[in-house]
């Protein structure tokens, strides 16, 4: 049964997860779904579909093999776990049995960024930069739970692999209205138009840049919002058109260390395509090991909480400092 | 070689140590019911027993000297079992439960979900993500054994966790290294995160599995303060050849009956009346042993 | 649910299928005579005899028809035997000897170090890291399963690859779903490539590993063609609960005297000279082999 | 029994390695040496100090892990082996077990880049992007063997994780004469001064690079050759010279992957810094599995061989068209 959600309520992006791999396993006879002992939300397709769940216990490199023997014989299977374990754990497996031969496999997951509170073992903060790594895999980080089951949905029909990254996925706000924009892997939405400056992020810091632009907008300065939920392949049109329309003015907000996620995909397209930016701010994870605390406290303290934000953009509209252009900074 | 003198606390009954795993469950309840996160209570209440048996008798390890080179290392290699372990080792006089209760999960505290070196000298390593334990006291274990050190690694595992195929690279890497100062304790309870073992991962025959990768095996009930303390008495030397593994039976959520075996109290919060219930339970528990300790007592007469 | 009937080829007796596995070896030494750069010979050698048996007679697998959804799979999860595959798999029809020798390790070559699926169909899939083939195989015995499928997946592993982690997570699976028609071959040549086995990583006692991850356990000498041929008609039937491994005592570098039980001859190259002594070698270990067989003929009488 | 040399002379860096390190256990008493099964070349040190080798078998998980466990005890432990696996199958071990208590552990191998023949599995390509993203790891890629000595001596006195990038490592041209370059971690080399345009590359296609500046030479071009031999922590302060001292011209060549590495990490610096660049161009492994052949020939295929850079750099220097502006990359 599809969810219903409202627009600006809190979901579960797990529990959209877990419904929508139970609504596709009727319609996709191929579908499975497997995973290394993270199988809470999952109980719908277990229990409708018992001949095609796979819980292996912790064990998250022999999951994705699994995945791999059973993508090559025809299936789609769906990996779903904690984002630093497979990321990590099965980094070799991802690449060697799923994306050297190209197979749909999907790794869906959760504890992407300084989420959850379980100290820095059980933060994925490089995944983005590790998947995007990897050839022949698509990468994706995502914010609103409706569009989680929209994705995992538009998948159905790809030949090669992705990568679905969540925060917690226990309570996320529903961002877009049904409709309001146009959802398609490889195209980054506008999530809220202005003509000062862009802000880019994905994932569970679309939310915050939202009200860091609300901010903005009560001092009359214009922000665009770029939710890019899509990090590989990156949208290099939208972010061309950003520079030129938004005077460019950028600045990359991600829970990702700085170096490595959206903010260094961004600095490839603006090396390869020359683009003359006015200014280019990155807010995103330091070279720290976090530490505990809840997911808003880490991000104000490691300078890319909501302030911050608030911050950087006023920066970026000011008077043409180049902001941080005086330090190295420490990459 | 003999082993380093360390001031190693004072030695206990099995009666006092069954009262010190009371007192553990009982702080940790207590934390649970004042820390607003979840925590993982199943797999605390299963390794009580063990790490009382471990932090008040077995460890040759002092809380004024944290960096003594002779010291037995301790590694959780279950992670998740943090905050049981902090206050076991509170109650070994190495931090102060107050402040663990204090600041716990909260930001800038050194006592968080998984255990963290960097913030928090005294335990040995930072934990937390299954199946690493093992690998690095194998070669904390080869260290000691260079320098000389007549120490012991101990390191407690989940059972969950031995899935992990890097716990049977260690497992071969101890073995062949020939480590009888690794000592390994496995928490037997036969459940994971959201199964119970055998149902979707055969873990049966758990013990020749052990045996097989060539490891001096002891299989214990893990909630026996006397098969506990008698096992760790007689882990063979820790220049031997072999490395012994303690299988220790437990029960996930041991002690307080409704969280026993119940894939629910995997991981939770207590609120105020889940708490009551559960120092309720906790202490009907501490009775029904007693009794059943008396009654051991007059059978063996 | 019966086997599906496909073209499986000729039966062959045990003697013709050694007469094969002399050959297979022969056209593997012609080969390294031929290419400049190293090929695994020794770790080729020790498996030629198994290939032979796999691909002559126990795979039910059809040349021209490779997409056959009944077909067995077949995983070479010790990729570095991979010429010896490919050769083995010529012979049987797959691919041409010929073009084999003529292009392999070249530039667009489909014929490479390690088994590529994406420019090699025939192959069921890419692998050379070693510790990838089993968990593979995991996942198609799975796939066939719930097609309903009688298919067997068989896998061969090199022993030495059998110390990663990921075997034994592929072990545990495979036996956690009941993998009948999951069948793995070990080539048990007690050789890595830089020691020998016992030496540094301790594998005893191994078959008692493959029996405590609940694994049916064969044990043959994997240089005799009648035993690899009885070990593989008794298989248990594909629907059957328990994975079988068959553990083949095996000699690196088998058939060539000077490279047997020799870690230099891991990989290499062979001069013009030293191919015409590996010929001789070859010839000179199938005359005794063939005396041998007849002494124990002759006792048998 | 130090390494002795010729300016030019072929040299087998593993045996640097060997020989390297079989000197340092003399005068480190804490220094161990650890390999999943790749030890022929370490054979010196394992027979003189076989209490401090440990050769796990085929097991790249535990044998980080034990790194760690050692360092964690006061050791300088080395890892050796070939990248791609020790890269991937043992990354979470490297982040979680290494870098996170900031470990002086070593990983030191070989087959970075298409080098080998070994196929696709075999190739570490990604590996340095994988290394880069990890917070308090150092990351090196060596092309001349005499170096891989110096680097590894200098090392001993880091207090952190290092990773250093091998190719094959069996023949590698020695590059620099003795003395004639300061040789420090996170200082880039300028190989050959020029002032038209800076090719930066690193490891085993510094060789490369020298010979097409020697034929741009021909032109009358100045050619930089700039060993980045550190990629983390990167020159800053070396990048914003080059594109003030050769007119914004830059050229990057490596065998990695195009994005993930080198060309990604000035990519970075271009946009923190704002560099206004006159060109910019990539010359890496495409988003392809690179399949068999020799060095070379995989070099020439994939576009980034002799004659590519010799092409790239007659674009740099000439007549002011964007190289590759015109489409998007496929990145
Ligand atoms: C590598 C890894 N995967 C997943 C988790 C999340 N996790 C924490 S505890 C747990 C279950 C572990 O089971 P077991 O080892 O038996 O310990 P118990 O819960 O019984 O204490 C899981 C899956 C983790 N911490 N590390
Ligand atoms: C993960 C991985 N590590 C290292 C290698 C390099 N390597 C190729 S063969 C080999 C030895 C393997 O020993 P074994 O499995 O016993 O096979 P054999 O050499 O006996 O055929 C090694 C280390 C590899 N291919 N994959
Ligand atoms: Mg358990
Ligand atoms: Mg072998």
């Amino acid at each position: 049964m599809p969810v219903t959600f409202t627009f600006g309520e809190m979901l579960s992006a797990r529990s959209v997860i877990g419904s929508t791999l139970a609504e596709l396993g009727e319609t996709h006879p191929n579908l499975w779904v497997l995973t290394p002992d993270i199988g809470a939300t999952l109980v719908e397709f277990r229990d409708t579909y018992p001949e095609r769940f796979v819980d292996v216990g912790l064990a998250e490199q022999v999951c994705v093999g699994i995945a791999a023997g059973l993508a090559y014989d025809g299936n789609i299977p769906v990996v779903s776990g904690m984002l630093p374990f497979l990321s990590m754990r099965a980094l070799e497996q991802i690449r060697t049995d799923v994306c050297y031969p190209n197979l749909p496999v999907k790794i869906i997951g959760t504890h992407g960024g300084l989420v959850g509170n379980g100290g820095s073992t059980h933060y994925a903060v490089e995944d983005l930069g590790l998947m995007c790594s990897l050839t022949n895999m698509t990468v994706t980080s995502i914010g609103d739970p409706v569009m989680v089951g929209e994705i995992i949905r538009q998948s159905m029909d790809m030949t090669g692999p992705l990568y679905i990254r969540l925060a917690v996925g226990k309570k996320d706000k529903v961002l877009y209205e049904e409709g309001q924009h146009e959802i398609r892997i490889g195209k980054g939405i506008v999530a809220r138009d202005g003509s000062d400056v862009t802000l880019f992020t994905h994932g569970t810091t679309v939310s915050q840049a939202l009200d860091a632009a609300e901010q903005l907008a009560e001092d009359g300065v214009s922000v665009r919002v770029v939710d890019m939920f899509t990090l590989k392949p990156i949208d290099v049109e939208l972010i061309e058109r950003c520079a030129a329309e938004t005077d460019g003015r950028f600045v990359v907000l991600e829970d990702h260390l700085a170096y490595g996620g959206l903010a260094s995909r961004i600095a490839d397209v603006v090396a390869d395509r020359g683009l003359r930016l006015t200014s280019f701010e990155r807010l995103g994870i330091p070279q720290v090991y976090a530490g505990f605390g809840e997911d808003e406290q880490l991000r104000d303290k490691h300078g890319y909480g909501l302030s911050a934000t608030v911050g950087a953009l006023r920066r970026a509209v000011g008077p043409a400092t180049r902001a941080g252009a005086d330090e190295p900074a420490a990459i | 070689m003999t082993r380093a003198v360390l001031d190693t606390g004072e030695r206990h009954s099995v009666a006092e140590l069954e009262d010190l795993a009371y007192e553990l469950r009982r702080k940790l309840l207590l934390l649970c019911g004042t820390y607003e996160g979840a925590v993982h209570i199943g797999g605390d209440l299963s390794v009580a027993d063990i790490l009382t048996a471990l932090f008040h008798h077995g460890l040759r390890i002092d809380p004024n000297d944290i960096a003594n080179p002779a010291r037995d290392r301790f590694v959780l290699s279950k992670g998740h079992a943090a905050v049981c372990m902090y206050i076991a080792m509170s109650m070994r006089g190495f931090f102060s439960y107050d402040e663990i209760v204090a600041t716990y999960g909260q930001l800038d505290s050194a006592y968080g979900m998984h255990p963290c070196k960097v913030q928090l000298p005294g335990v040995e390593c930072s934990t937390g993500s299954l199946g690493h334990g093992l690998p690095l006291a194998v070669g904390m274990a080869l260290s000691g054994r260079a320098r000389g050190e007549l120490h012991r690694v101990v390191t407690l595992l989940g059972d969950g966790e031995t899935g992990e195929g890097s716990v049977w690279e260690a497992a071969m890497a101890g073995r062949s290294q020939k480590l009888g100062n690794l000592v390994a304790f496995v928490d037997r309870n036969r459940q994971l995160m959201t199964s119970f073992a055998e149902e979707r991962v055969i873990f049966e025959p758990y013990a020749d599995k052990w045996r097989a990768f060539g490891w001096n095996v002891v299989e214990i009930d893990g909630h026996d303060m006397g098969q506990l303390v008698a096992a760790i008495d007689a882990l063979p030397s820790p220049d031997s050849d072999l490395p012994t593994v303690v299988i220790c039976e437990t029960v996930k959520g041991k002690g307080v009956d409704f969280m026993e075996r119940n894939l629910a109290w995997h991981a939770g919060s207590l609120g105020a009346d889940d708490l009551e219930r559960a120092l309720a339970a906790l202490d009907a528990s501490r009775a029904s042993n007693a009794s059943e300790n008396d009654t051991e007592a007059q059978e063996a007469r």
